[in-house]
């Protein structure tokens, strides 16, 4: 078992740095164009951690996002945005980096936590013993997602069929009709 | 709206409990957890989702006000 | 000209195929391999985008109309909703009712590869669906903006 | 057969076939919808009196599988989301005829039914997320569907607020997971039993935490309101009424209730449940103060409603509170099972003047052009049926004697009282005279006085608008006459559901 921790602190050091530049930027594009680096660094720390799925997933993901994102913004508004700080926004993601902070520090402290490396694996041991009997699947997240929660999978395309629908709801011509229309109708 | 991206990435990378690399070797004992891998697969498609509509609301926005700039467009009071 | 050059225009029309059946590759051996419906969906969706990107809308349309990518959208969720209820008729909704084959074979573990497809049906198509309504939505915004600047 | 994965399945199949049929067939969504859910609607109500029942998802056993649970819990949020969203839907046919896009609206709206009721019987923690996600998503692009300045901005706020609140919970499940290793809520909860016993792990305060910002964020609850005032008034009027009427109860206080004493077994007094019912009654008592005391300076009516029900989902979570913190403390199991009774029937009732009047300013809203109460007065000449729905609503919400609002708030008063919180019950009673204030300013804005020149070209709405207004006034005035019936066979049940944590335990792991 080699020690993966060295790489796991420079790809988390280099996603904190991404995401402060993605907050401190006053231009957009910049801002889109760090998100998506933070994204792709987060993939590669999903390959170290034993998940190629999720990297992969992960990686075609945030390809996507970025075409979305830079296709959105790029034309819009390139010009750096002046305005004052917006407190608000400033006092969550402060909040938001405490809670990381001690949310870290008591995985890797371990206080109540199981130890880092040492999942308690209850449930899912019978997931990684029965799965291949069980479903005749290689794949065991796959077999996990597909099979034993299938259900939950369900869920999840429901979800992104409703975030699709209501994009294309929200895109639509005209919200409302004329009120001669209406009359006619 | 990239707070909310950041957030979204480090909480998929800070929750998966893991033990060890290799998923195809054999040793069923070294393989990794598969139920949080996922979880983090489903809030990876939510996370999607949930952009699009972002985007699609923005770009709306941005046709309304000529701007993303959110104190010009505030007009609504608690 | 419509699209991009030239160059892109050739590269795009070469890559366009292989993209297209690496996103199968990843959709049918999600089994075995890891990826699965998800990954290959949003793959497959990326070759339809960078067409559309290279080419302009209308020959991105020409290969997958808009309202067949809407049937495809709604079809799929709707398969993959029956495919779980097809697991009634031996007990339980998203009871794994298909025959479970060979180990390691692509035609193995039951429903489990068909839900793999429809999953990447729906995503791609959907995927495209939205990225085309927010390319085509921008331009006529500012086709919208500039008439009403002249006026 | 059981039923139970019908309630997801059915108004899903009708979410994916309406934008289908919907290219060749523009009314797809207008006859399918109130089909189905009037099928829905029908199920819940068959429901009643059945025992407790769990389905395995796949054929898997609970804590590898995903298992559906139906108790007396469940029933009563069935009962009402199918309801209300069949009322709704029926509504909605002239109303949204306004706008564009009706097939996508109705796909939209099926999809919030799906993700509710996928909520409201699921036995897992992270599919309780997901189908959460399904209804918030589908929420924020209804709320956002008229694609006005205000409505988008308004959509925009819940959405961001509303992702904060996904994410805060991810968390909480998360962190559940690496503690328990498990995700199904009964097996959680033997594990936090058995290992955790009386003192709390402080990842599981943590995870608790995170669930009670996250759901209280769902629910309003004031500390985490914001997005509320903004979101209600600005949705189509049907979706203000399923919003307020079930959205934030099925979304926000039912998950509370699973997670705090089904889950966390608060009942048994663990050294978290203290601190956790302590900030229960805090939220409660937080939002009904700033909830009365916003909504008694509207002017524009459906703001009014909007912070009206920020204040009686306070009412709610203060018997509910109050019933957590006795069993938390070792007091009387009779008290806190009165108060847990108290805050379950406030909420049915809510449920059903609630949308009664969000439905019926919607009614003004589309007869006279506006809802600002400036403009409107004298509806009761032009506008009877309209006005005598809207006029029980406010009765019965207002807690005025032989109505059903008066009957859920007096249990819960009197059960805090009993319990010995009496400076807080003088609150409730207190805040349940701005109640009656800011109705009486509604009835007499609206309803009486002399006729304004917007009123005056106004006509009763088409019959198929004050259909369900009728029917949910009868619902009102009902209520509050048939509670030795309502009581044994919905709400009782309900309140034995919350109560025996042993036995959710038991009916789902065997």
């Amino acid at each position: 078992m080699e020690n993966i921790t060295p790489q796991l602190y420079a790809l988390l050091v280099f996603m904190i740095v991404g995401s402060v530049v993605a907050i401190e930027t006053r231009n957009l594009l910049s801002a889109v164009i760090s998100v998506a680096a933070v994204g792709f660094a987060l993939s590669v720390a999903f390959l170290f951690l034993g998940a190629p799925d999720i990297a992969i997933t992960q990686l075609v993901v945030e390809v996507l996002v970025l075409i979305i994102l830079i296709r959105g913004t790029i034309l819009l508004d390139n010009t750096a945005v002046e305005s004052h700080r917006d407190t608000l926004a400033v006092v969550t993601s402060l909040i938001f980096f405490g809670l990381l902070l001690g949310f870290g520090a008591m995985i890797f402290g371990g206080r109540g936590f199981p130890e880092f490396g040492e999942p308690v694996m209850r449930v899912s041991k019978v997931y990684v013993h029965t799965g291949l009997p069980a479903t005749y699947c290689a794949n065991i997240v796959t077999a996990v997602i597909l099979d034993f929660r299938a259900y939950d999978t369900m869920g999840e395309a429901s979800v992104l069929f409703t975030s699709i629908l209501g994009a294309m709801a929200l895109l639509r011509r005209d919200g409302k009709r004329k009120e001669e229309e209406v009359v006619a109708a | 709206m990239n707070l909310y991206l950041i957030i979204i990435g480090y909480k998929t990378g800070g929750v998966a409990p893991i033990i060890e690399p290799d998923m195809p070797v054999a040793t069923l004992e070294r393989f990794v957890d598969p139920l949080p891998q996922a979880m983090v697969l489903t809030s990876i498609v939510i996370g999607l989702g949930v952009l699009s509509l972002m985007v699609a609301m923005c770009i709306r926005l941005y046709e309304k006000h000529g701007t993303f700039d959110m104190s010009v467009i505030s007009k609504l009071r608690g | 000209m419509i699209g991009m050059t030239l160059i892109v225009k050739t590269i795009t029309d070469f890559v366009v195929g292989f993209i297209i059946v690496f996103g199968v590759y990843i959709v049918l051996y999600g089994h075995l391999t890891p990826g699965g419906g998800f990954a290959g969906g949003v793959i497959i969706a990326c070759a339809f985008i960078l067409a559309m990107l290279a080419h302009g809308k209308d020959v991105a349309f020409s290969k997958l109309p808009e309202k067949a990518a809407h049937i495809i959208d709604s079809g799929g969720a709707l398969a993959f909703l029956l495919i779980g209820w097809f697991g009634v008729t031996v007990g339980a909704f998203f009871m794994n009712a298909f025959g479970r084959g060979e180990v390691f074979r692509l035609l193995s573990s039951g429903m489990i590869l068909p839900l793999n497809i429809a999953i990447a049906f729906k995503v791609s198509s959907s995927l495209f669906l939205v990225f085309s309504a927010l390319a085509i939505f921008r331009r006529r915004s500012f086709r919208a903006m500039i008439e009403d600047e002249l006026a | 057969m059981n039923p139970l994965p019908l309630y997801v399945a059915i108004p899903l199949g009708a979410a994916f076939l309406i934008p289908l049929l919907g290219l060749w067939w523009k009314k797809s969504g207008e006859t399918l919808a109130p089909l189905f859910t009037l099928i829905l609607g029908i199920m819940a109500v068959l429901q009643v009196g059945r025992p407790a029942a769990v389905y395995h998802m796949g054929g898997w056993p609970p804590p590898w599988g995903i298992a559906l649970v139906s108790d007396g819990l469940s029933t009563l949020l069935l009962i009402a989301i199918n309801l209300v969203g069949f009322l709704c839907v029926l509504f909605s046919i002239k109303y949204m005829q306004r706008y564009t896009g009706l097939t996508k609206y109705y796909s939209l709206f099926m999809l919030m039914v799906a993700g509710m009721n996928g909520v409201v019987v699921s036995g897992d923690l992270f599919n309780l997320y997901v189908f959460l996600e399904v209804a918030s998503i589908a929420s924020y692009a209804l709320v956002a569907f008229g694609v006005g300045a205000e409505e988008l901005e308004a959509g925009f706020k819940y959405l961001i607020l509303g992702s904060v609140a996904s994410v805060m919970l991810l968390f909480g499940i998360g962190t559940v997971y690496a503690v328990t290793g498990s995700l199904n809520m009964a097996d959680v909860a033997r594990e936090i039993a058995t290992q955790f016993g009386g003192q709390m792990n402080p990842g599981l305060l943590l995870a608790g935490a995170f669930f009670l910002m996250g759901f209280g964020l769902k629910a309003a609850l004031v500390p985490f309101h914001a997005w509320l005032p903004d979101a209600h008034p600005s949705a189509p009027a049907p979706i203000s009424a399923m919003l307020s009427g079930v959205v934030i109860k099925s979304l926000g206080i039912y998950a509370i209730c699973r997670v705090f004493f089904n889950v966390y077994g608060i009942a048994a007094g663990g050294a978290g449940s203290v601190i956790f019912a302590n900030a229960m009654i805090a939220f409660a008592l937080l939002s009904i103060v700033i909830g009365g005391i916003l909504a008694i300076g509207q002017w524009d009516y459906k703001r009014l409603l909007a912070y009206s029900s920020i204040g009686q989902i306070g009412y709610v979570m203060l018997g509910i509170g109050v019933g957590a913190r006795v069993l938390a403390t070792g007091g009387q199991i009779s008290i806190a099972g009165l108060a847990i009774l108290g805050g379950l029937f406030h909420m049915f009732n809510h449920v059903a003047f609630k949308s009664l009047l969000f439905l019926s300013s919607g009614a003004i809203q589309h007869a006279t052009g506006t809802r600002d109460m400036k403009q409107l007065g004298g509806l009761r000449e032009k506008m009877p049926i309209t006005a005598f729905t809207t006029n029980m609503a406010a009765l019965s919400i207002a807690g005025v004697p032989p109505f059903s609002g008066f009957w859920s708030k007096l249990v819960i008063l009197v059960a805090t009282v009993k319990a010995g919180y009496t400076a807080i019950a003088i609150v409730a009673i207190v805040f349940a005279f701005v109640t009656l204030a800011y109705y009486i300013k509604v009835q007499r804005e609206i309803l009486y006085g002399t006729v304004s020149k917007l009123v005056e070209k106004a006509r009763e709405v088409p019959a198929l608008m004050y259909v369900p207004l009728i029917l949910l006034a009868i619902a009102c005035v009902g209520f509050g006459l048939l509670y030795p019936v309502i009581g044994v066979h919905i709400l009782e049940p309900a309140r034995d559901a919350l109560m025996n944590g042993a036995e959710y335990i038991q009916l789902v792991l065997g």
